[in-house]
């Protein structure tokens, strides 16, 4: 019996759109760790090609398949996105998978503006030969720890996973340097 | 100062946690002699040139380095995972 | 010659063209009963009271460069004897009272400014913790007083009461520490020191100690050997490839600490304050520059010199707590070289090595101990005893645990 | 005349006559233009006198016109926005812009405290070292506080800065520092190479020299190539040009320290910090004049010859009205072309050196004297010069009416970033100065590197540019290097330092003179380093720019050593002076740290929440309800409620880390004291962590969801450090076993459900969806079950003591489970409760916290020495083994209670015997957390107490003489509420 109340809240408050620039959060994505058991990568990577449909990335890496798309995160650690942790059980032999759908909130910013600001944030080269489309990068924006994702090259479009309880906080930092 | 974490790329020091000059030897394990534990634990060779050190990249990718770095000059050699260190 | 009224209206009337160097740059001699390696603040005020207090008449001091070139030149010049374990209260507070007669004991104005300082908290548990500290003090009869949010605020009203990430609580005062002006007490030590005979040598690099049937015998410096009855270490940040000559591997590392300085304003900031919730601490100095720091890099270094990332750090908690602060620009900004230790105290001590002897690894904190981490060493190097006062800076206390670990990180010395 | 009435009728390279601006300077209305610094501005309107030297309070004028300037220094703006000791030559003039001198009282032209020039024989080098010693007491109550009143030049607001500020990262191939010719052409020849360029000029205009001199490029005056070189850099999209932009600093590993400041009226950051990551740097920062040392030669309307040529050239202000010149160099020379090729009026020449080439002479204008080997025994006149007296070759004295001296004593390059990491500065004998060697992370060009003239700064800047872009990997071909006018530079010869009774000044901020360095070698301090701290020289706010040259020269006059010795070998950041607030950026009041927020914070922050910090995390400390009069009466409501019905309080704070895999039961073995392979599926058992020198790292709890599958809690504030450890543990130390570690903190909201009504909550929230009878979850049951389409988990643990749960739910519908809970709680009576009623119920129940785990206290001091498994390794478990670690006498935790029970006491408090003096023998412990406690009625307390374990029943006082209280309190176990725990399995 659901009443409606499984239905996740929003971690960021709406952000006005801005020339060359929207950021939207995107309420509601299955976001999974998976990390490959000692010894397991290659079964694991196996496991998810056959069952998923997706080759693993290497390294900070994002690749998408039809419904489910994986984020390099760490030496043998993923975030997959887009399938509820159920439909990952076929990895559970040779990897731990974790449910973090409720950690995170996802924003997605889009347009020129978005690599700009973003380039203001992180420490990280975002130059297209640098950081195109597919690449992932953990670090920190103002003392927050996120993972940020090129999702596409033109319109530079990217998302920005942080975790639930430091989204406010980032939020009033990407309001002020939005200006 | 920057650091080419192996997995996430160069990135600035301020990402990372030191925990100091690696240890020759696995630091303390029962049935050591307690000198050897403790000087294990607290000795450090801290030469004025190069030398290796465990670095936890925190902010990135949480894994244990490795870090090959000179002292004097801080220039960065190199960092590893630093799984199988000891 | 004695610095007295007379003298120096004397040599104003007569343009100052006899006034005489105020120390003797000496050149080597072969032998010494007491060779001290290190010119620094530690190694002077070692060799100025190993001959006042114990009558040794053949000191060296060798210096590897300038006198004063080290720590005792690269501070942030406070002084303080706010500890809570009993080993530290005693010994700084031991220092505090040397610091307090130092000119009259030196001929020399250290400038020695008690102007109270401050460390500010910003939870009930960190007052407990400070109130914890201050009764120890009390107890040790060392001066400490609680403040609460309004006697920290008449002390310093332009402190970020009201909009801070983390309010104001109170504050710890202790209203006899202060700072000295750093560089003349490596003047005045060696000053004093020369006029009792001792030898300070500059540009000698000690590359080598001469063991011979596990006793030292003798440094071999870039000018040349010198044997010595006794040699003592003292080199702050340098400690462990000095004691390396001599076959030692020590509980040590080398770090980088940052301190900075403003351009001069008038009178704004009384006395020192530090600051509870980031890495910050502060005092204006007499000619009128903030003078600020906050934690050291984390990582080994015998660059003296930091990054940016700590700049910044600092210069973030100096803003969270002062905002009034932030039009001021910083004019110079150093790192010096310190011995972190694996409980964040210091080691006044034998070496196993017989005639020995090492005083180092004082973290961040060597200046303030400057007079009686000379004084006791000295006493060491004098009687081969350790001092009451300095008996618990052993380095064997990690073997018997007894640590004296003030912040309780424990054995990393990069969190001390 | 608009623009001031020094203001030349035509000219200007960067002024713009068609945008008049209007300021102030001393409360004077004045006028400007738009491309004006203040500096340039006050040369238009005739004033001389700017300011007041830091020790006589002598009068000064400007120096300069760039960053070299020590005297120009001015107070800018008002109220909260004040800026003290700007550099007037570096303010950008703006309309309303508000300035106004330092240092003096009660006037500029009258200056009270300039009667410490009369005392400037007392007042001599290292001075204060030597007195104000007796008596001993003068020093604290007379003397010291006499020589503070006297510190610094500028006033700070004392109000908070109301400016903005930024931070950016950039990353490129070729970072170029400073914008003149050298600068320019490296950027061109980097950025046409395709190369990613970032140039980087103080200055509001590209251009550096180029706009001060009458110099040709490419068959047009130099300003306008650099403005057509401007132009093509601003439109090649892999070029960035910031102008008004510091580079303070060279760091490890490439990365540059960069404060751009907004242009007048421009919204947005006053400043911005960009963090510049490159492959490789062109420094081409330049030269800036030397100043010549004689007599007097700080008087108002003395000027660095190159700086009189850009107020005349750059900014169309004649800076007086008979213009003299005293060089060392041929350039020198060029001042007095331009003076009279702007119609000013050169009175004479005088060149130190004894012949000069007939070409140089033919330069000279006609009604201007010359004088060869030429010296001046002084410079006259009081707020101004009017005069100075000239000795020339041949001993002819002679006095000279003159209002402005233009110097020209030779170049010091800009070199100091270069050795910021450590490089080597060579001594040129060319020049006479030090100049730092190119290296492949930073090559030198232009006259940064020695290369004085205009065509070897522009060809060494198009070398060093293209260079850097081969570097980075762009390839490209040669530059054509612009056709350039002749400005050839002779070798310098050195002009030994004249001796003269008056004071010559070296350092001009800081009143540091020639006779000053004399006297500090006589006293032995003589290298620069000892000079340097002796005499405070170059330690002003110009970082001895103008000084440090002069001061080697002397020094090595002095002591005989030759000047190669006595040059610089470091310098460090900043380069420039840089404002505090821009490194911190915005990161600033309420939002110096970021805050960690629960899902409950809404849902308390309307409902009377009171936050306090906890780490990271904003917790509220409790909840007030109307009417209540103080926040203990809201606790002890709030805790009563929960010993007497339920409360609920968000503990999702807690650190949570996730750990599977076949080895974890063995790993969790090897990290806690305690055995945990032992733990059945679905319970939870306490446990404790050491860090590896046998102290405690942190207590929490350990469930078991699956065969292989924990969930370990840490406490709030060490959630980080013991995922540290962990991940420490798992891959460094135990590779081999395979366990996987996920930080879960946030994914599970997390709520304590206490009180004897508590499962009357739950029943009544959760009905049949999962048995929570006593028998079928007994206490320490933890259960993983759906919660209306929720994945959920219910623990039976307690903190506080009483019957209690805690359940986790998936934070993104933490907020909606909160209110459910919360609308059950209330109708059952019960409460929210904040961190104080928590702290409460834990000390009524003895649990420690972080007041007792504080880092120096063992296992067996908490009362936890049972939980040291023998059975196993564990991590500290070696070292906890050491004697002072085990040693009997060490304090151990006790509670405490005042033997009158109305009596207080506080944390923090320590314990002597009655009657006992207060001495750290007589110490026998401390207080380490205290409550009212309203199920008892009185004040309670933890505390660690020397052979606690064998003390109950003693009397001791609580000595807390910081809070001037004594209180006499009675020795009692560390568990005042149900201290058999009946509660729990209720």
């Amino acid at each position: 019996m659901s009443d409606g109340w499984t239905r996740p809240a929003p971690a960021f408050p709406a952000f006005p759109p801005r020339p060359g620039l929207a950021v939207e959060e995107i309420v509601g994505r299955s976001i999974v760790t998976v990390v490959a058991r000692a010894g397991q990568e290659a079964a694991l990577r196996a496991v998810v090609e056959t069952a998923l449909g997706v080759l693993l990335p290497e390294g900070p890496r994002r690749v998408a398949g039809q419904e489910i798309a994986f984020i390099g995160i760490g030496p043998g650690k993923w975030l997959a996105i887009g399938l509820p942790v159920a439909a990952l059980a076929p990895l559970a032999d040779v990897a731990a998978i974790v449910d973090q759908s409720g950690a995170y909130g996802v924003l997605s910013l889009t347009g020129a503006g978005a690599r700009r600001l973003l380039g203001r944030a992180v420490a990280i080269d975002l130059d297209d030969a640098a950081f195109g489309a597919g690449s992932v990068a953990t670090t920190i924006i103002e003392h927050v720890g996120v993972t940020l994702v090129r999702t596409a090259a033109t319109p530079p479009a990217y998302e920005l996973y942080v975790v639930r309880s430091y989204a406010r906080s980032l939020a009033h930092w990407l309001h002020e340097t939005m200006g | 100062m920057r650091i080419l974490c192996p997995y996430c790329g160069e990135r600035d020091a301020h990402e990372f946690s030191i925990r100091g000059e690696a240890p020759m030897t696995r630091p303390v394990v029962i049935g050591v002699p307690m000198a050897e534990a403790v000087a294990a634990l607290h000795d450090r060779r801290n030469p004025p040139g190069r030398t290796r050190e465990f670095w936890y990249h925190g902010a990135g990718c949480r894994s244990w380095l490795l870090v090959d770095r000179d002292l004097r000059t801080h220039e960065v050699f190199g960092a590893t995972l630093a799984s199988g260190a000891f | 010659m004695r610095y007295s009224a007379l003298s120096l209206a004397w040599n104003a009337a007569t343009g100052h063209r006899f006034w005489k160097p105020a120390w003797r740059d000496a050149e080597p001699k072969p032998a010494y009963d007491v060779v001290i390696v290190g010119g620094g603040g530690h190694g002077l005020a070692t060799a100025f009271y190993l001959a006042k207090n114990h009558g040794v008449r053949r000191i060296a001091v060798v210096e590897k460069g300038w006198i004063g070139n080290g720590s005792v030149g690269r501070n942030t010049t406070i002084i303080r004897s706010n500890y809570l374990h009993p080993a530290n209260t005693r010994f700084y507070e031991f220092s505090m009272k040397l610091w307090e007669g130092l000119e009259q004991a030196l001929n020399y104005n250290v400038m020695v400014s008690q102007r109270s300082i401050l460390n500010v908290f910003h939870s009930d548990a960190q007052r407990d913790a400070y109130a914890r500290r201050g009764n120890a003090m009390r107890i040790a009869g060392v001066d400490a007083e609680l403040l609460d949010t309004d006697g920290v605020r008449k002390r310093y009203p332009f402190f970020d009461f009201d909009n801070a990430r983390f309010p104001i609580r109170g504050g710890l005062l202790q209203p006899r520490g202060g700072t000295v002006r750093h560089d003349a007490v490596a003047w005045g030590y060696a000053r004093a020191a020369s006029d009792l005979g001792v030898d300070i040598i500059q540009n000698a690099e000690v590359v080598g100690i001469d063991i011979q049937g596990g006793r030292a015998v003798a440094v071999e410096t870039t000018r040349g050997r010198i044997t010595a009855d006794r040699i003592g270490i003292s080199v702050a940040g340098h400690t462990s490839h000095v004691a390396a000559m001599a076959g030692l591997v020590l509980p040590i590392e080398s770090h980088v600490i940052q301190a900075f300085v403003t351009e001069a304003v008038k009178p704004l900031i009384s006395g020192v304050v530090t600051f509870g919730a980031g890495h910050f601490y502060i005092s204006q100095s007499d000619k009128g520059g903030l003078v600020f720091g906050g934690d050291i890099d984390g990582y080994g270094s015998y660059a003296g010199r930091g990054n940016l990332p700590v700049a910044e750090d600092v210069a973030e908690g100096g803003m969270a707590l002062m905002p009034a602060i932030g039009r001021l620009r910083i004019l110079r900004n150093w790192g010096g070289v310190v011995d972190m230790t694996p409980d964040g105290s210091p080691f006044i001590d034998l070496t196993p090595v017989q005639n020995l002897y090492l005083n180092g690894g004082w973290n961040y904190g060597g200046f303030k101990a400057t007079p009686a981490a000379g004084w006791t060493f000295a006493h060491l190097l004098a009687t081969g005893q350790s001092h009451e006062l300095a008996a618990a800076y052993r380095l064997d206390r990690h073997a018997t645990g007894r640590v004296i670990d003030e912040n309780g990180q424990g054995a990393q010395p990069n969190l001390h | 005349m608009a623009g001031g009435p020094q203001r030349l009728a035509s000219g200007g390279a960067t002024i713009d006559r068609g945008a008049p601006v209007r300021f102030t300077f001393d409360g004077r209305r004045l006028d400007g233009f738009a491309g004006d610094t203040l500096a340039s501005a006050l040369v238009a309107n005739g004033i001389a006198l700017v300011g007041r030297s830091f020790k006589y309070h002598r009068p000064r004028g400007l120096l300069g016109a760039g960053a070299e300037e020590p005297n120009g220094l001015v107070r800018l703006g008002a109220g909260s926005a004040v800026e003290p000791n700007t550099k007037a030559t570096l303010v950008e003039l703006h309309d309303g812009l508000v300035s106004s001198s330092q240092n003096r009282w009660p006037s500029l032209a009258f200056d009270v405290q300039a009667v410490n020039a009369l005392l400037s024989p007392f007042f001599a080098a290292g001075f204060y070292y030597k007195t104000f010693m007796w008596p001993k007491s003068f020093w604290e109550k007379f003397y010291e506080p006499a020589i503070r009143r006297s510190a610094g030049l500028g006033r700070a607001s004392g109000l908070p800065d109301p400016g903005r500020y930024d931070k950016v990262n950039a990353f490129c191939d070729v970072l170029v520092i400073g914008g003149g010719p050298a600068g320019l052409m490296a950027a061109l020849a980097a950025g046409r190479a395709g190369a990613r360029v970032i140039l980087a000029e103080q200055d509001f205009v590209l251009g550096g020299r180029l706009l001060s001199e009458r110099h040709e490029i490419d068959g047009m005056p130099s300003s306008a190539w650099s403005a057509q070189a401007a132009a093509e850099l601003d439109g090649m999209p892999n070029v960035t040009v910031l102008r008004r932009a510091a580079v303070f600093g060279s760091y490890d590993s490439g990365t540059f320290g960069v404060v751009v400041s907004a242009a007048p009226g421009e919204t947005g950051p006053r400043q911005t910090l960009w963090r510049i990551v490159t492959r490789s740097a062109v420094l081409a920062t330049g030269a800036i004049e030397r100043p010549l040392v004689f007599g007097g030669n700080d008087k108002p309307g003395i000027m660095l010859a190159s700086a009189v040529r850009s107020y005349v050239n750059r900014f169309a202000a004649l800076p007086g009205q008979q213009i003299t010149l005293f060089t060392a160099t041929d350039e020198g020379w060029n001042t007095a072309v331009d003076i009279a090729a702007a119609g000013g009026r050169v009175v004479a020449i005088l060149d130190t050196r004894r012949e000069v080439s007939p070409q140089l002479r033919a330069l000279a204008p006609a009604a201007a004297r010359i004088f060869l080997g030429a010296d001046i025994k002084a410079g006259r006149g009081r707020l101004r010069l009017t005069a100075i007296d000239v000795v020339d070759r041949d001993g002819r004295a002679e006095r000279i009416a003159t209002d402005c001296l233009a110097m020209a004593g030779g170049w010091t390059p800009m070199g100091g970033m270069a050795i910021h990491l450590g490089g080597r500065l060579a001594w040129s004998e060319r020049i006479g100065a030090p100049v730092p060697k190119s290296t492949p992370a930073m090559r030198i060009a232009g006259a940064a590197g020695g290369q004085l003239s205009l065509a070897e700064s522009l060809a060494s800047g198009a070398e060093a540019g293209l260079a850097a872009a081969e570097a980075a990997g762009h390839a490209a071909a040669a530059m054509a290097i612009p056709r350039s006018s002749d400005d050839v530079v002779t070798p310098f010869q050195r002009r030994p330092y004249a001796k003269t009774r008056r004071p010559a000044f070296v350092d001009f901020q800081n009143d540091v003179t020639a006779k000053d360095i004399a006297l500090a070698v006589r006293e032995g301090f003589a290298i620069p380093e000892h000079l340097k701290r002796y005499t405070t020289l170059g330690m002003g706010t110009d970082q001895g720019r103008t000084a440090s040259l002069n001061a080697i020269e002397i020094l090595a006059d002095v002591t005989g050593h030759p000047s190669t010795e006595l040059m610089p070998t470091s310098a460090r950041p900043p380069e420039t002076p840089i404002a505090i607030a821009a490194l911190a950026g915005a990161s600033r009041g309420e939002h110096f740290r970021p805050k960690r927020l629960p899902a409950s914070h809404d849902w308390s922050a309307a409902h009377g929440g009171s936050f306090t910090e906890a780490g990271p995390w904003m917790r509220p400390r409790w909840y007030t309800r109307t009417g209540e009069a103080d926040w203990l009466t809201t606790v002890n409501r709030e805790v009563t409620t929960v010993r007497t019905s339920v409360g609920v309080c968000d503990v999702s704070t807690l650190g949570k880390l996730d750990l599977s895999g076949p080895d974890v039961a063995v790993f969790l073995d090897r990290v806690y004291t305690n055995l945990m392979s032992t733990v059945p599926v679905g319970k939870v058992r306490y446990g404790l962590m050491l860090r590896e020198d046998g102290f405690v790292l942190d207590d929490g709890t350990a469930a078991r969801l699956g065969e292989t599958h924990f969930v370990i809690s840490t406490t709030t504030a060490n959630a980080l450090r013991v995922t540290q450890h962990v991940e420490y543990c798992r891959q460094v130390l135990w590779p081999e076993l395979d366990v996987s570690l996920v930080p879960v903190t946030d994914q599970w909201a997390q709520y304590a459900i206490a009180g004897p009504r508590s499962r009357d909550l739950l029943q009544a929230l959760l009905g049949d969806r999962i048995d929570i009878g006593n028998a079928a979850f007994p206490y320490l049951a933890v259960k993983a079950f759906d919660w209306d389409g929720v994945e959920a988990r219910l623990f039976r643990v307690s903190f506080s003591g009483e019957l209690a749960y805690e359940i986790a739910v998936p934070a993104s519908v933490g907020a909606a489970a909160f209110e459910r809970l919360m609308d059950a709680c209330v109708r059952l009576g019960g409460c929210a409760y904040g961190t104080e009623a928590l702290g409460v119920m834990r000390i009524e129940k003895g649990h420690v916290a972080g007041s007792e785990i504080n880092g120096q206290t063992t296992a067996a001091d908490l009362g936890l020495g049972k939980m040291l498994s023998a059975k196993k390794d564990f991590v500290g478990k070696m070292l906890a083994q050491r004697p002072a670690l085990a040693a009997a006498d060490r304090p151990a935790l006790v509670g405490l209670r005042p033997v009158d029970r109305a009596g207080r006491f506080s944390g923090g408090a320590h314990f002597l015997a009655p009657g006992a003096t207060p001495s750290i023998e007589a110490d026998e412990g401390w207080l380490t957390s205290v409550a009212f406690s309203p199920s008892l009625g009185h004040f309670i307390g933890l505390g660690f107490l020397r052979n606690g374990a064998r003390r109950l029943g003693e009397q001791i006082r609580a000595y807390d003489p910081v809070r001037g209280r004594d209180t006499l309190v009675e020795v009692v176990p560390a568990a005042f509420v149900d201290p058999e725990g009946a509660r729990l399995h209720v």
